[in-house]
């Protein structure tokens, strides 16, 4: 499957990927009117981790053997047959947390409208997701693996 | 008094409307001009440290951000201009030497832009580079006076050829030491020329161990600091380059500050950690041209004869003997470097006063080798200032063998030429060495952007070749009747060895 | 064209020939240049002069006389031609080379110095030829009229080379005709080249003084300088002039490859670029050669010892019928006609 | 022919039949389930009992999940007999159903204590569908206006919580003398207490129900301590007992649970056990215990689903955790949280403004727990950390940071997560 890379080495930590998440998860996909006119805010499903100038990007690592599937008491939680992206059922989630619980990443969020969690779903749909496309420096590629 | 220090050049205009108070910009200008205020949830701009490199600019995701000139200027005065008042306030500040970076940025006529190019009309097809071959390999290194052939059963080569250097394309990259670029902006050079089919220039900082891999690309050059220079750096290398002078700052030496000397750099110059890489202004084996002639040689027998060894130069008024001399010293190459020639570092005053044109010596060297019948002896590099692909034809129609180019190079990386280079705090991450810095340059990119530079004036060049019936490089050359001046006075014409517009052949 | 048998044939054959391709000239120049026309005279370089005026000839005449002994001299015949207007003096020279005359190691280089100085001194004297055995007819005008302006149908040769001129880049003039000479080298020449300029600051280095702002000078003087001086065969000349590409030069075998690569480093300005088609012509051979792309038409023809070389077929077909083979050369590959026994 | 017969239906089960899948795409598979009701999310019964879901949304996953897997459930039927020898079990029906692989996935049953009174209506264990349903049903015939649920652990809770979502008057009886004082600590504890109190919970601790009192349906109970609660519903969430007799009477070796070992594997061949209703490795404890939570039962299903259709896997242990939200408060404890023994290390925040807190336990420099209240995001990564058993001497001061990631982590580790250069960890 097509998955996201990591390249630490390449993280500047601008931190724009977070911004364009939250609007390509945002009602608007604005990127003005999202932060600016939107409530609640849009929130990113993707983090940047810092610490003194290493910084990287983690989201959804989208595991083979996701501890968050095995978690996910309502079945919320399931692999994409297609895609093979670990998506998770916004009419089946009910916010008990567990994938938080479990997830050795911590890239499961909590939604800040609904008790329903966030996370990354690979934009899919879309040409790219839009940490990626929109990475100015390539930290995050989208490669088969 | 108060005291009276230069205001900044900039000025910073944020569309409120548009500024989604992403910090962005916050994050990332290393001169900490923007500041997140989460009382007011606003983000206000020091333009005072602006230094203008448009990096917040271009991060901006919603193109809230402008860097514009500051318009607040003293009263008009062409003879006191801002500039100058501004480098006496910030001398009778600082007492000291005003330093800077890049080149040359006065308004010396550039011939470049004063000398137009021939095609062809009816007489002679144009050629097309989509359809037909057009051929830009140039080989530097010296030519034999001719060939001989020994015709037995089979003819064979009788005549032994100097080492050469193939170039896929007439431009190479210019000597930037590692240390005054980073090791990722060294590392996309390197990997840009070898896959390319140019070279890369380690200018006076060695070679980092990683490049040994692109050693068959890479011109090691050797200056009078004599940094990193071992048999193994000599013997890696493509060719040698005896660095004499450079044209940002002909008569002086290189200064590293010692911030910038990290470890891997310390390394690789052998030098200690922390301490300034001091070149001193001349090679102090090196006073006169015997001495240079044996330092020539004393380079070809450590590396077996094997590699050219070539010289370079600043261009100053006896450029066209001095480059006479260097070829008779036995230089396979000659590298002249212009008044208009980088710099990561360069007192401001030297910049910008001394040093010629690079047209000028590019002429008047090709000229008197040709009349001392020694021009084939050595090939001529030029440098300094070469901005576009017409820059580059014209240079090699002049007589030019190939141009070095190096801030063009910086600019396809990112870079916005601030002159800002000397601070180490490039926002750019490529004349710096701070590790917050250095990453933002992701090699990966910047070579896929080298080589898109080196292709896109490879087939500018081809284009223009092909509008003058000409598909091989050899027969551009020297060939100054497809040039012409324009407003190019007649000494300017004579010195160039072009005919002003109109005159035929 | 040329018989390698030696047998000489009349000029008319190549009035004929070039006379019929009328359509590809403009009447401001025609030559021609025959080979074998002074047998009696064939150790003794013959000069053809163009002269503007007396005062020309008075000066070219005092310096010939002080550096060669004048075996004979006169007039070049002619007959009037209503095409052929304003000629100049005409007038050719059997010159004998004066012992200790000159310190030029090699009497040709010798001659090359005196055309040098002529062309290059002399106002209003221009020398056309300057071979042995051989003599450039030129002038403004259809190629046919000044064929028969020339009374070329007096004379016999092995070889003709024949040219009718559109002009370009040069007014034209007299002496601006083809075939260019010096020597005994005679070029004709269609075409124009792009590498000029350089060629030119090439030739310079080896003394050569580009005076006429034509491709075909520069020719002449580049087989000079790599025929009579380097020494190389028209094979090799065909590689520098016309040089192959170096995504043909890396599919050769490896001692031809570095050949190659040594040639196309070396004499680089020596590459002759953008279209031509070129008839050279010297003692005892004539070559024919195009452009490395081939940008202008060249068509070679046999029948039995005559070699004919053409711009059209046309041409060829018009003074023989039925050729054994008619063919196109590639690009830069020199096609060679020599006497038997004689060596390129 | 049953290749695969499965007793129970929950997460255990479903852990199975997609690993079974995964080896085998077409061997019949059979479960057996004593409930009268295809596939479902038993968790979800507090979520549906406060009504914040409806019935249609009580399977697991969507409606298909078995289908798909091609799946037969025999549903409202008891196993009461396995005949090892003769590899098949019989139902309560009186038909016998061989197999080649059993797995026992039997679960738990709550804990019902023997207290008078606890036959009236009104009185009820809560941990199934139909539990909830009765629940529900009995609440709206006789418009329930106070509930005592005895209990204070999660079940507990999540039942007070959804009985204080229908408007329901809750007093909670916890015989300890905090709620959650199995996974948590007095802090947490009291943070949970303090949200529940504010949604007008009444709690009774270090007390019990001893007596429940009316005439056909409930009407108070009387405490230990002799104080008398009026209330019309009493939920029993004392614990939960694994299902084990019905191993027992086959020989499989049960303790507490069933025994299995690393391959899911009972004393007995072709018979697995998985879920509730085993002992299995507790990597924090050291030692095989029960560890009744979702994804251990899922994982342990998993394996042995795997081991069932011939795919060697090993299970690795696991160690207790939990997710739980009360009244908007979410809180997330894992392994060890509150050691009582000497030997080990205790960080912990309190951020007192948004009771949000957060403690780690460490033995030898290696976490064995956490707790986190309020602030759960990331949570995960500690039980990443526990579970590698990653020594964090050397950033052990940024643990309890806010921002504390995958940053912190040494090198190669963290290289290891973040950009998959591959060592073994």
């Amino acid at each position: 499957m097509k998955k996201i890379r990591i390249r630490e080495q390449y993280c500047m930590g601008c931190r724009l990927c977070e911004i364009y998440c939250a609007v390509q998860h945002s009602k608007s996909k604005d990127l003005v009117k999202a932060y600016r006119g939107e409530y609640p805010k849009p929130v990113p499903r993707i983090l940047v981790e810092e610490k003194e100038y290493l910084s990287f990007a983690i989201q959804c690592r989208h595991c083979e053997d996701a501890p968050c599937i095995s978690a996910c008491m309502t079945g919320a939680m399931r692999r994409d047959p297609e895609s093979g992206a670990v998506l998770c059922d916004e009419e089946k989630c009910v916010g008990c947390w567990m994938c938080i619980m479990v997830c050795p990443f911590g890239v499961i969020g909590r939604g800040r409208e609904k008790k329903i969690i966030s996370k990354c779903d690979l934009c899919l749909g879309e040409e790219e997701p839009a940490c990626v496309k929109n990475c100015p420096n390539e930290a995050l590629v989208l490669e088969e693996e | 008094m108060v005291k009276s220090s230069p205001p900044s050049g900039f000025l910073i205009d944020r569309d409120d409307e548009r500024c989604i108070r992403c910090q962005a910009c916050v994050r990332m200008c290393s001169n900490d001009v923007h500041a997140y205020d989460p009382e007011e949830d606003i983000i206000v701009s020091d333009s005072s440290k602006c230094v203008g490199c448009h990096f917040c600019e271009a991060i901006c995701p919603t193109s809230a951000l402008t860097v514009r000139h500051n318009p607040s200027q003293y009263r008009e005065n062409f003879n006191w201009a801002s500039e100058v008042i501004n480098d006496i306030k910030t001398q009778a500040g600082s007492g000291g030497v005003i330093l800077t970076g890049m080149g040359c940025d006065k308004p010396y006529p550039i011939y470049w832009d004063h000398i137009v190019l021939n095609a062809s009309q009816v007489t002679n097809p144009s050629i097309d580079p989509l359809r037909e071959p057009m051929e830009l390999e140039t080989f530097i290194g010296r030519k034999p006076d001719k060939i001989e052939i020994e015709n037995f059963a089979e003819p064979k080569l009788a005549t032994e050829i100097s080492p050469q250097l193939e170039l896929k394309t007439p431009i190479m990259f210019s000597a930037m030491s590692y240390g005054s670029i980073s090791y990722n902006a060294s590392l996309a050079l390197a990997r840009a020329a070898s896959e390319f089919g140019t070279f890369w220039n380690t200018g006076e900082g060695g070679l980092h161990k990683d490049f040994y891999r692109y050693g068959p690309h890479t011109v090691v050059q050797v200056a009078s600091g004599r940094f990193g220079v071992t048999r193994e750096y000599l013997n890696v290398g493509g060719a040698i380059e005896i660095k004499i002078g450079q044209g940002a700052k002909p008569g002086i030496g290189g200064h590293l500050p010692g911030e910038k000397v990290t470890g891997p750099i310390s390394e690789t110059r052998m030098i200690p950690e922390g301490t300034d890489a001091l070149s001193p202004a001349p090679h102090h084996d090196i006073y006169s041209i015997e001495d240079l002639r044996q330092l020539i040689y004393a380079l070809k027998e450590a590396t077996r004869y094997e590699k050219p060894v070539g010289v370079k130069i600043a261009a100053v008024h006896n450029v066209a003997p001095i480059a006479s001399g260097i070829v008779r010293a036995g230089a396979d190459f000659v590298a002249i470097d212009g008044i208009r020639g980088g710099t990561g570092a360069a007192p401001k005053v030297i910049r910008d006063n001394v040093g010629i044109p690079i047209e000028m010596a590019i002429a008047v060297v090709d000229s008197r080798l040709r009349e001392e019948g020694i021009r084939n002896q050595a090939s001529i590099i030029a440098a300094g200032g070469f901005k576009k692909s017409s820059d580059v034809i014209k240079a090699i129609a002049l007589g030019a063998d190939a141009v070095y180019i190096a801030t063009a190079a910086l600019v396809a990386m990112g870079c916005t030429i601030c002159q800002k280079c000397y601070t180490g705090k490039c926002n750019w991450g490529i004349a710096t060495q701070d590790p917050y810095l250095t990453k933002r340059l992701n090699p990966e990119i910047a070579t896929r952007r080298l080589k898109n530079l080196l292709k896109a004036w490879s087939l500018e060049i081809k284009e223009m070749m092909g509008g003058m019936g000409i598909n091989a490089i050899e027969s551009l050359r020297g060939n100054r009747e497809q040039l012409r001046g324009v407003g190019l006075n007649e000494v300017e014409l004579k010195m160039l060895g072009i005919k002003p517009a109109g005159e035929a052949w | 064209m040329i018989d390698e048998s030696g047998e000489r044939f009349s000029g008319a054959q190549a009035i004929k020939a070039i006379a019929c391709m009328q359509e590809r000239e403009n009447g401001l120049g025609g030559g021609f240049a025959g080979y074998g026309i002074y047998p009696r005279f064939k150790d003794h370089n013959v000069f053809h002069l163009l002269y503007d005026d007396e005062k020309a000839k008075e000066s070219t005449e005092q310096y010939l006389e002080e550096n060669y002994s004048i075996e004979k001299d006169g007039p070049i015949p002619t007959r009037k031609q209503t095409g052929v207007r304003n000629p100049p003096i005409l007038w050719r020279y059997f010159l004998g080379i004066k012992k200790g005359a000159h310190d030029e190691a090699s009497q040709e280089d010798f001659v090359v110095k005196t055309v040098m100085k002529i062309n290059g001194e002399i106002d209003g004297a221009f020398v056309i030829s300057s071979g042995k055995n051989m003599g450039i007819f030129k002038g403004v005008g259809f190629s046919g009229e000044i064929g028969k302006f020339f009374k070329l149908e007096d004379y016999k040769g092995y070889a003709w080379t024949a040219h009718g001129r559109f002009p370009t880049n040069t007014v034209g003039w007299w002496g601006g005709s083809h075939p260019f000479g010096l020597l005994d080298w005679s070029v004709i020449h269609n075409g124009e080249i792009s590498s000029y300029g350089i060629n030119k600051r090439y030739l310079e280095n080896f003394g050569y003084h580009c005076t006429l702002f034509t491709d075909t000078e520069v020719i002449t003087y580049l087989f000079d300088l790599l025929a009579r001086k380097q020494g190389f065969g028209f094979d090799v000349i065909g590689r520098i002039l016309a040089a192959p590409f170096w995504d043909e030069i890396d599919r050769l075998p490896e001692n031809q490859r570095e050949i190659c690569k040594a040639l196309r480093m070396t004499y680089g300005s020596a590459l002759v670029n953008g279209p031509f088609a070129t008839i050279i012509g010297r003692t005892g051979a004539i070559v024919g050669i195009n452009d490395r792309i081939k940008l202008r038409p060249l068509v070679a023809a046999r029948k039995d010892s005559v070699l004919y070389l053409s711009s059209e077929e046309s041409g060829i077909r018009r003074v023989c019928e039925s050729p054994d083979k008619v063919w196109m050369p590639e690009a830069g590959e020199p096609v060679v006609g020599q006497l038997e026994g004689a060596h390129g | 022919m049953v290749k695969y017969l499965i007793v129970g239906n929950s997460a255990a089960a479903v852990g199975a039949v997609e690993s079974i899948r995964q080896v085998d795409k077409d061997g019949r598979i059979v479960i057996v389930s004593n409930e009268p009701h295809p596939l479902y999310s038993r968790p979800l019964i507090t979520y549906l009992l406060a009504g914040q879901i409806d019935e249609s949304k009580m399977s697991y996953g969507d409606p298909m999940f078995y289908r798909r897997y091609n799946v037969e459930e025999v549903l409202g039927k008891e196993v009461v007999a396995i005949h090892p020898q003769d590899k098949n079990v019989v139902l309560s029906d009186g038909t016998t159903l061989p197999y080649q692989k059993l797995l026992l996935a039997t679960g738990g049953r709550p804990i019902f204590p023997p207290v008078e009174g606890k036959d009236l209506a009104g009185v009820f264990t809560f941990t199934t569908l139909d539990d909830a349903k009765k629940v529900g049903e009995f609440i709206e015939r006789n418009r329930v206006g106070s509930a005592v649920v005895v209990g204070g652990g999660l079940i507990g809770l999540k039942t007070a919580e959804a009985l204080i979502a229908r408007g329901i008057k809750v007093i909670i009886v916890e015989l300890t003398d905090r709620v959650l004082s199995a996974t948590f600590d007095r802090r947490a504890s009291e943070i949970v207490e303090m949200a529940l109190q504010g949604r007008g919970c009444e709690l009774m601790t270090k007390n019990t129900v001893s007596r429940v009192i009316g005439k056909e349906r409930v009407e108070k109970v009387v405490l230990q301590d002799g104080t008398e609660v009026n209330c019309q519903l009493v939920i029993f969430a004392i614990g939960v007992t694994p299902n084990t007799e019905l191993a027992k009477r086959a020989g499989i070796d049960v303790r507490k649970g069933i025994l299995v070992g690393d391959h899911m594997r009972t004393n007995l061949p072709d018979i697995y056990a998985a879920g509730d209703v085993v002992e299995a490795y507790d990597m924090v404890m050291s030692t095989n215990r029960q560890i009744a939570i979702w994804p251990n039962a899922y994982v342990q299903g998993n394996i042995a689903g795997f081991n069932m259709a011939g795919k060697a896997e090993k299970y690795d242990g696991s160690f207790a955790m939990n997710s739980v939200e009360i009244c908007d408060v979410p809180t997330i404890s894992i392994g060890l949280t509150d050691p009582q023994e000497k030997g080990y290390e205790v960080l912990e925040r309190y951020d007192e403004a948004q009771k949000a807190y957060k403690k780690i336990v460490l033995k030898d420099d290696v976490i064995v727990g956490a707790i986190f209240v309020n602030k759960i995001d990331r949570a995960g990564v500690f039980t990443g950390l526990i579970k590698n058993r990653v020594n964090v001497r050397l950033f052990k001061d940024a643990l309890l940071r806010d921002d504390f990631g995958l940053v912190w982590l040494p090198e190669k580790f963290r290289k290891h997560m973040v950009v998959g250069e591959g060592i073994e960890v």
